[in-house]
């Protein structure tokens, strides 16, 4: 803060006519246009986010420069310290990496905005331009006690009234972004019980004590890896949809040559899988093929040695798949 | 030094943020377009603060941040809603006015 | 009361006309004339408990009707011999009842005004109207609706003392269309048959046409004189008014007549309203409610008076109609329509003489009288008839029927005598003095009425020959007999009347020339021909009438189906084309007119405010492509309004 | 302080609206026993402050006036006229008796019959304003408002088509209402250009505006009320409402809601804008002879009986509009009196015809046939309605309509002798309405008609004792007229022809 200060008096103090604070702004401004059209052309929202934290950073040392330094710390903490932060987490939480596309969808947009933006620059740059403004006459007059000073007294002075109405403005935004976000329950949350039954009801049967957990080798025990049938399909279910979705899943036959090597080892026969035909005696009759039920659903654990200690009938065929 | 080049980077500013409002389509991008506006009109504030050697505009400023944070809540709050629904934070996928 | 005071100082101003002497003077009634109410109070009663009593009432309703009726009569008797304990001049009382309103000036006042001519109604009307009330009683026996029936009657009854004790005409409007709801009620009396209701309907819109004129009419009044009563009316008819106004008073009035009493061109009505039961067409369409017209244009005298071209209106009306009832009267199988064309002709002789000033008021009110009596004798003689014949209407398949019911036969025989005016009987005192009144009005207008009386003479006879006399051609079914005396009696009644009616009335204690003759005035003027010679003339075409008629039907056997005539009977028998003009004029063009307005509002003027909707619909479909819902497009549109909004500060320099 | 009657007129309306909403759902008799108990209550009210109108006495009597919002003239306003006290009573008898005739009618659409009632009272109220209005804005609110409660009444229920009608209704209305606003505000700057901003009727009535100012003014205003009277051709949402709504709704809705349009004419447009009422008079007396023609002729064409019965009604707000725009005292007191008349002979002929139509649920005249025989009081009932619809002496409705014909005959001849011809129309289509569906054979799935029954005797009966009184002894009530229908002629300043024959003179110098 106090280098801050001392920066702001120099500033102030070679302020009027000085080159000092026009070689500041010349060095600033470019860059400050430089992060709004970053902001605006960057296909990343994280970068465009970036860029708009370097043009405000760049705005609050201009906010110094122009006697404002109360603002200037303002815009740091709150814009680029605050604000900015809230859009990273709210990127963050969209999807970091989603690019946009660059083909316009509306038709006629880009030339009618290139047009009206244009034009609104003309206009108000020749008024800024034309405008015959006087020097500025700097705050010094106005807070003699310095900036900080000066500005709380208009706030708990003439604006008192203001001020309290943006206190209450911001309460109910805060309040307001509760309820927005809010997911309300709408109906009660079930007791396991009563899921248990649902899925009893309602479900497939097959599926009824649990998706199949996910892959679990001799060797190998992941869960982007799929169980396998009993007639050595992998079972999609077995696996996170979102492991799916991400496209982060390995195929079991990534790990074929290990278990027909350990298949070989334990002397089991290569048709292993052709048993599935006639089933057990333990699979219930006239059960699918593809059904799961069985031989995963007792492995809870999903361990090396439950799956390989395992002797039960209604497991044999995974014990033989391996 | 004369306000004139702050005023016109003020208007460089603002027309750069409206140009990002009318054509980029991520919310979220669009939205920080809009700040971009709100701070544009904030330098020009504060410049004529500066240029009548009056702090009233640095006041106006400081009420256009807190607006403006008050404001981001809000809209980010809204964005993440629609996100949620529609999986999209695309402006143009939010078209329901239309019929 | 400032309003009895007066006199009615109009009747003696007379431009050309010889009035009485004696100024007749309107007084304020009192003791037994100040009871005149009555005499509408009892039917009216009457109506309203046998209409609202309920099905309790069936069993007595019609003695009940039938005693307001007879009371009225009682009360009639009365006034009248009280009446004529008063000295000539001294006959009219205005009876106060309340002020109806006063509006902008414009009072109109409930009285009831008891004169000579009111009171010759009134006795008429309570008279023949308590005899048919009894005949009812056994005509309607077997209908269950009687009480009902009654009701009406006694409506009737009400409305139509009403209109003639009126002081105001538009007091008498009350009674004019009371008497037309009644006759609407009771023409439709027979709803379930559709040709009744449709009759029904048929004469009330006709009627309505006529109202028209006297709405109008008064409205007239109201422009010229500011009052529509008697009074102030007649007194102003003589005080400067232009003839242009009192013809068009005169013209107005002769319209509603016209539709009232079934005169040309508004004559359709009549026949078809013989689909009521035979009592109604007996008291209403005939004796008295289509007299009314008459009745208006006698007591409007005071105007007719002083408007030639209306009287002159007045008298070839009514010599049209006369020969057009006659002619149809002719033509028609039906017993009760070839009387109802009778009864216009009859009329017809009534707006002839009504029409020829004083010279002939009282004569028509005279005739009006007479057939009152004759012609409701005739027509319960048919209902008679229609009684023991099964209701059968077709006089071609009656026949020799004067042994099986020896008194109708009786009766309507003296009836038939006295409307082909064969002296001593009614007819020949009232229609002589009429046609002698013609010819010497106008020779032409003279033939006219003496043409009618030989074709009266013809078709009367037709009716008489082919019901009592001929050969027997009656329905398989049918078992003629004598009606029950309730009937008969009444019928008995009314023959007297037709008998002695007109010698008595015309000799009796002055007769009813001088009765009438303060309200009427007299005049008289030279005929053209010696008396007896006209008289002579007249018995000889009667006579004439009465042996073509002989002639054609009792020495020809009658055939069962009418035989095709030739034009002129075809067309009598079509009414004169009245309905087909009617159709063709009226109707056709109306429904049309009705059928493509409905289809002018559906596209027309709901058309075009529905298109102009539409438009604008269309038009803002159209627009609301421009709402994309991108909120892109809205910022640019935002964006480009705010550059516009810039661009005109800096335009005109808003601070 | 005198008790503020008439606001106690407007106030027990709507607190009756307010409790009839706040019946429990679910018990729709109740809410209908409120709403017939506040509206026979607000009769009372009415009777009290009949009671207390003097004749020949101040022109606005019972006033009460507080300022409202002073800065721009605006008051609560109220007095009561003449015009007023006429329209008055039959609003206040017209809306217990509707409330009767709509009992089973919401039920028949299964709907809540609640809302019908607390809005019926709710318009009552806002009717009764509009009659009692001494101030131009207060008035304008009113009568715009009143829209709203009728749209619902008439979307909600009623039949397949009510929604369309409704929304015509309300379109029409509102489009003349946003004319008669820009109007509004132009007779307010007059006044604010005059140095007294101020809405009050007197105020207002005491400018003297400029002629073309008062043109465009007047054609606001009678824009408005033509829509809301409804005047040709400004009228075809009347017959859609009117077959839409349910009859007892139609019933008060061109009885009663719709005389605020021709007593905005007589009490607004012409008093306020004099000059402008002369000059336009013969265009509108021609409009409303069409009406009066047309909508006859319309209703002897039509098939639906509601539908024809809407036709009436436009036939005989001709002869309204005739009466009040032919300027003679005769012609305006005929004119105020018909309404009255009209409003009590249209609801009677609507009540019965929505009795015909919950026994046989078809509006078609065509489904009815031979009803006199199973039906003979229902018979009785609708011939006695549609006989004092075609105005048939000495029922109420003859005399205002004579009325109105000899006081436009005295300014307008070939107008009254046109008009005049509707009497003849008005016969045919009532007639014929009735000939179609109670005479004839009686048609075999008629046999069986239910009679009328006490509910719907007493709906009817008051009706016709109060159209057989009017029609009898109109004395009492030709003199409130006349006395209030004086002065506002007084305003226009036309002279009406005296007779060319003064025979009372004549006759009382006889009397000497």
């Amino acid at each position: 803060m106090s280098l801050l200060a001392t920066v702001a008096a120099q500033v102030a103090e070679t302020s009027s006519g000085s080159t000092g604070e026009q070689v500041l702004f010349w060095i600033i401004a470019p860059l400050a246009v430089i992060g709004a059209l970053g902001l605006v052309t960057s296909r990343k929202a994280v970068h465009g986010a970036l860029f708009l934290a370097v043009t405000m950073v760049g705005l609050a040392i201009l906010y110094i420069a122009l006697e404002a330094p109360f603002l200037g710390v303002v815009q740091i903490v709150v814009y680029t310290g605050a604000i900015m932060m809230l859009f990273l987490f709210v990127i963050m939480l969209v999807g970091v990496d989603a690019s946009d596309s660059r083909v316009e969808t509306i038709r006629g947009q880009r030339a009618a905005a290139a047009v009206a933006v244009v034009g609104v620059v003309i206009l108000l740059a020749s008024v800024a331009g034309r405008a015959a403004l006087p020097d500025p006459a700097g705050t010094a007059d106005a807070a003699p006690e310095g900036n900080v000073y000066g500005i709380a007294d208009l706030l708990f002075g003439r604006y008192v009234w203001a001020f309290e109405v943006v206190a209450a403005v911001l309460i109910t935004a805060a309040v307001g972004a509760m309820v927005l976000t809010h997911r309300e329950r709408i109906s009660r949350r079930l007791s396991q019980r009563e899921l248990a039954e649902k899925r009893f009801r309602e479900g497939d049967p097959r599926q009824a004590a649990g998706l199949p957990p996910p892959g679990v080798y001799a060797r190998h025990n992941a869960v982007d890896t799929p169980a396998l049938l009993p007639d050595g399909t992998p079972a999609e279910s077995s696996v996170s949809q979102v492991l799916v979705a991400r496209g982060a899943t390995r195929p079991p036959e990534e790990f074929a040559a290990d278990i027909d090597q350990i298949g070989g080892d334990a002397g089991i026969d290569e048709a292993g899988p052709t048993s599935d035909d006639a089933p057990p005696g333990g699979e219930p009759p006239g059960s699918d093929a593809r059904g799961v039920a069985g031989p995963s659903g007792p492995a809870s654990a999903g361990t090396d040695e439950d799956a390989g200690d395992n002797d039960q009938p209604g497991s044999g065929d995974g014990g033989a798949a391996r | 030094m004369n306000p004139t080049s702050y005023l016109v980077l003020a208007t460089l500013l603002f027309t750069i943020g409206a140009a990002g409002v009318l054509l980029r389509r991520n919310a979220l991008v669009a939205f920080m377009s809009v700040e971009l506006m709100l701070n544009a009109a904030n330098l020009a504030f504060v410049t004529f603060a500066r240029m009548h050697g009056n702090l009233d505009g640095q006041i106006v400023a400081f009420f256009v941040m807190v607006i403006a944070a008050a404001e981001v809540v809000v809209g980010l709050a809204i964005i993440v809603m629609i996100f949620r629904t529609r999986r999209s934070a695309s402006v143009d996928d939010a078209s329901l006015l239309k019929l | 009361m400032n309003s009895i005071n007066s006199l009615s100082q109009g009747f003696a101003v007379q431009a050309d006309v010889v009035r009485a002497d004696t100024v007749q003077v309107v007084q304020e009634a009192s003791g037994l004339f100040s009871w005149t109410w009555l005499l509408i109070a009892l039917p009216l009663v009457g109506a309203a408990v046998l209409l609202l009593g309920g099905r309790r009432l069936d069993r007595t309703g019609h003695l009940i009707g039938s005693a307001a009726a007879i009371g009225s009569f009682v009360v009639a008797v009365a006034l009248f011999i009280a009446l004529l304990g008063e000295s000539g001049g001294e006959r009219s009382y205005l009876v106060p009842l309340w002020e109806w309103f006063n509006a902008g000036g414009y009072e109109v006042r409930v009285d009831l005004l008891l004169d000579q001519l009111s009171m010759a109604f009134v006795l008429l009307i309570t008279g023949v109207g308590s005899l048919i009330h009894i005949y009812s009683i056994g005509y309607m026996e077997h209908d269950e609706r009687r009480r009902r029936f009654f009701g009406y009657l006694n409506l009737f009854v009400a409305s139509m003392l009403l209109l003639v004790l009126a002081a105001d005409y538009l007091i008498l409007f009350i009674g004019w269309e009371g008497v037309g709801l009644a006759s609407y009620l009771l023409i439709g009396f027979w709803q379930h048959k559709p040709s009744a209701a449709v009759a029904a309907k048929k004469a009330f819109v006709v009627n309505r046409v006529g109202d028209m004129g006297m709405v109008l009419a008064i409205a007239s009044m109201l422009v010229v004189f500011g009052s529509s009563s008697f009074e102030v009316v007649f007194a102003g008819a003589g005080s400067g008014v232009t003839t242009g106004w009192l013809n068009a008073i005169g013209l107005l009035l002769l319209l509603a007549a016209c539709g009232k009493s079934a005169q040309f061109p508004l004559q359709s009505w009549l026949l078809d309203a013989m689909e009521g039961p035979t009592p109604v067409s007996a008291l209403i369409h005939a004796a008295t409610m289509v007299t009314a017209g008459v009745y208006l244009v006698v007591r409007s005298a005071a105007i007719y008076d002083l408007a030639p071209e209306a009287r002159t209106a007045v008298v070839v009306i009514g010599a049209i109609t006369l020969l057009m009832g006659a002619i149809i009267g002719c033509a028609k199988d039906d017993i009760k329509k070839a009387l109802a064309g009778s009864t216009m002709s009859q009329i017809g002789y009534m707006m002839l003489a009504a029409g020829l000033g004083p010279a002939g008021y009282a004569f028509a009110i005279f005739h009006l009288i007479t057939h009152g009596f004759f012609k409701a004798n005739l027509f319960l003689g048919a209902g008679s008839v229609m009684h023991g014949m099964n209701d059968e209407v077709d006089m071609r398949r009656f026949g020799a029927l004067r042994a099986a019911m020896p008194v109708t036969f009786a009766t309507f025989a003296l009836g038939y005598l006295a409307i082909i005016g064969l002296p001593p009987f009614a007819g020949f005192f009232s229609k002589d003095k009429i046609i002698e009144a013609a010819f010497a009005e106008n020779i032409l207008i003279g033939i006219c009425a003496l043409l009618g009386a030989g074709i009266t003479a013809f078709y009367m006879t037709r009716v008489m020959l082919l019901t009592f006399f001929t050969s027997k051609r009656w329905a398989d079914d049918a078992h003629p007999h004598e009606s029950p005396r309730v009937m008969t009696w009444p019928l008995i009644g009314l023959g007297a009347l037709s008998v002695a009616g007109g010698a008595g009335l015309l000799y009796i204690g002055g007769g009813i020339v001088d009765w009438l003759e303060p309200v009427t005035g007299e005049e008289h003027h030279d005929l053209p021909l010696p008396l007896a010679l006209l008289i002579a003339l007249t018995l000889t075409t009667v006579v004439a009438g009465v042996a073509l008629a002989w002639f054609m039907y009792q020495r020809r056997p009658v055939p069962a189906v009418a035989p095709a005539g030739n034009p002129l009977v075809t067309a009598a028998r079509r009414d004169l084309y009245g309905d087909a003009v009617n159709e063709a004029v009226l109707m056709r063009p109306g429904q049309y007119l009705t059928r493509s307005l409905v289809y002018v509002e559906s596209r027309g003027v709901d058309g075009a405010v529905l298109g102009a909707a539409n438009a604008v619909g269309g038009l803002s479909s159209r627009w609301r492509r421009w709402q994309t819902g991108f909120v892109r497009s809205y910022a640019l549109t935002m964006l480009a309004g705010a550059g516009l909004v810039v661009i005109a500060m800096l335009l005109v320099r808003l601070p | 302080m005198t008790f503020p009657w008439l606001t106690t007129l407007i106030a027990v309306p709507a607190l009756g609206a307010a409790l009839t909403a706040l019946v429990p759902a679910g018990r729709g008799r109740l809410a209908k026993q409120v709403a017939i108990a506040f509206s026979l209550v607000t009769l009372a009210v009415a009777i009290a402050v009949i009671a207390q109108f003097e004749l020949g006495g101040d022109r606005y009597q019972l006033a009460e006036q507080h300022v409202w919002i002073e800065p721009l003239g605006i008051h609560w306003a109220l007095g009561v006229d003449g015009i007023g006290v006429a329209l008055i009573a039959l609003t206040a008898v017209a809306t217990p008796i509707v409330a009767l005739a709509m009992w089973p009618e919401a039920e028949a659409e299964r709907r809540d019959p609640k809302p019908f009632f607390a809005l019926l009272l709710l318009v009552e109220g806002m009717i009764l304003a509009a009659f009692l209005a001494k101030d131009l804005l207060l008035f304008y609110i009113v009568f715009e408002a009143m829209l709203i409660p009728l749209y619902f009444m008439i979307g909600m229920y009623g039949g397949p088509q009510r929604r369309y009608a409704a929304l015509k209704f309300l379109l029409y209305n509102l489009f003349g209402g946003l004319v008669m606003l820009a109007a509004v505000i132009g007779i307010y700057v007059q006044s604010v250009d005059a140095g007294n901003p101020s809405f009050l009727l007197t105020d207002l009535m005491a400018l003297d505006i400029g002629a073309d100012a008062q043109r465009w003014m007047f054609l606001g205003f009678m824009l408005a009320f033509a829509i809301k009277a409804p005047l040709w051709p400004f009228h075809t949402w009347l017959p859609d409402a009117a077959a839409e709504a349910t009859p007892s709704n139609a019933a008060f809705l061109s009885g009663v809601a719709d005389k605020v349009g021709t007593f905005g004419m007589i009490a607004l447009a012409v008093p306020l804008f004099p000059v402008a009422a002369r000059d336009f008079a013969p265009v509108i007396v021609v409009l409303a002879v069409i009406s009066i023609v047309y909508g006859a002729l319309l209703a002897i064409g039509q098939t639906d009986m509601k539908r024809l019965i809407g036709y009436t009604s436009i036939s005989h707000f001709g002869f309204i509009v005739l009466g009040i725009f032919a300027l003679t005292d005769r012609g305006a007191t005929g004119a105020t009196f018909y309404m009255v008349n009209h409003g009590l002979s249209t609801i009677a002929l609507f009540v019965v015809v929505g009795f015909l139509i919950s026994r046989r649920n078809s509006r078609l005249v065509a489904d009815y046939g031979g009803l006199q025989k199973p039906a003979p009081k229902l018979a009785g009932v609708f011939l006695f309605a549609g006989l004092s619809g075609l105005a048939l002496p000495p029922l109420a409705t003859f005399l205002s309509e004579f009325l109105v014909i000899a006081g436009t005959f005295e300014r307008y001849r070939a107008a009254a002798v046109i008009a005049t011809g509707g009497i003849v129309l008005a016969a045919l289509y009532i007639l014929w309405l009735y000939q179609r569906t109670m005479t004839g054979p009686v048609r075999d799935d008629a046999a069986g008609t239910r009679d009328l029954g006490r509910r719907e005797i007493a709906v009817v009966a008051p009706l016709i004792a109060l159209i057989l009184a009017i029609g009898i002894f109109p004395r009492t009530v030709v003199d409130v007229i006349d006395d209030g229908v004086g002065p506002t002629l007084a305003e226009v300043e036309v002279d009406v022809p005296p007779p060319l024959v003064t025979v009372n003179d004549l006759v009382e110098g006889n009397d000497q």
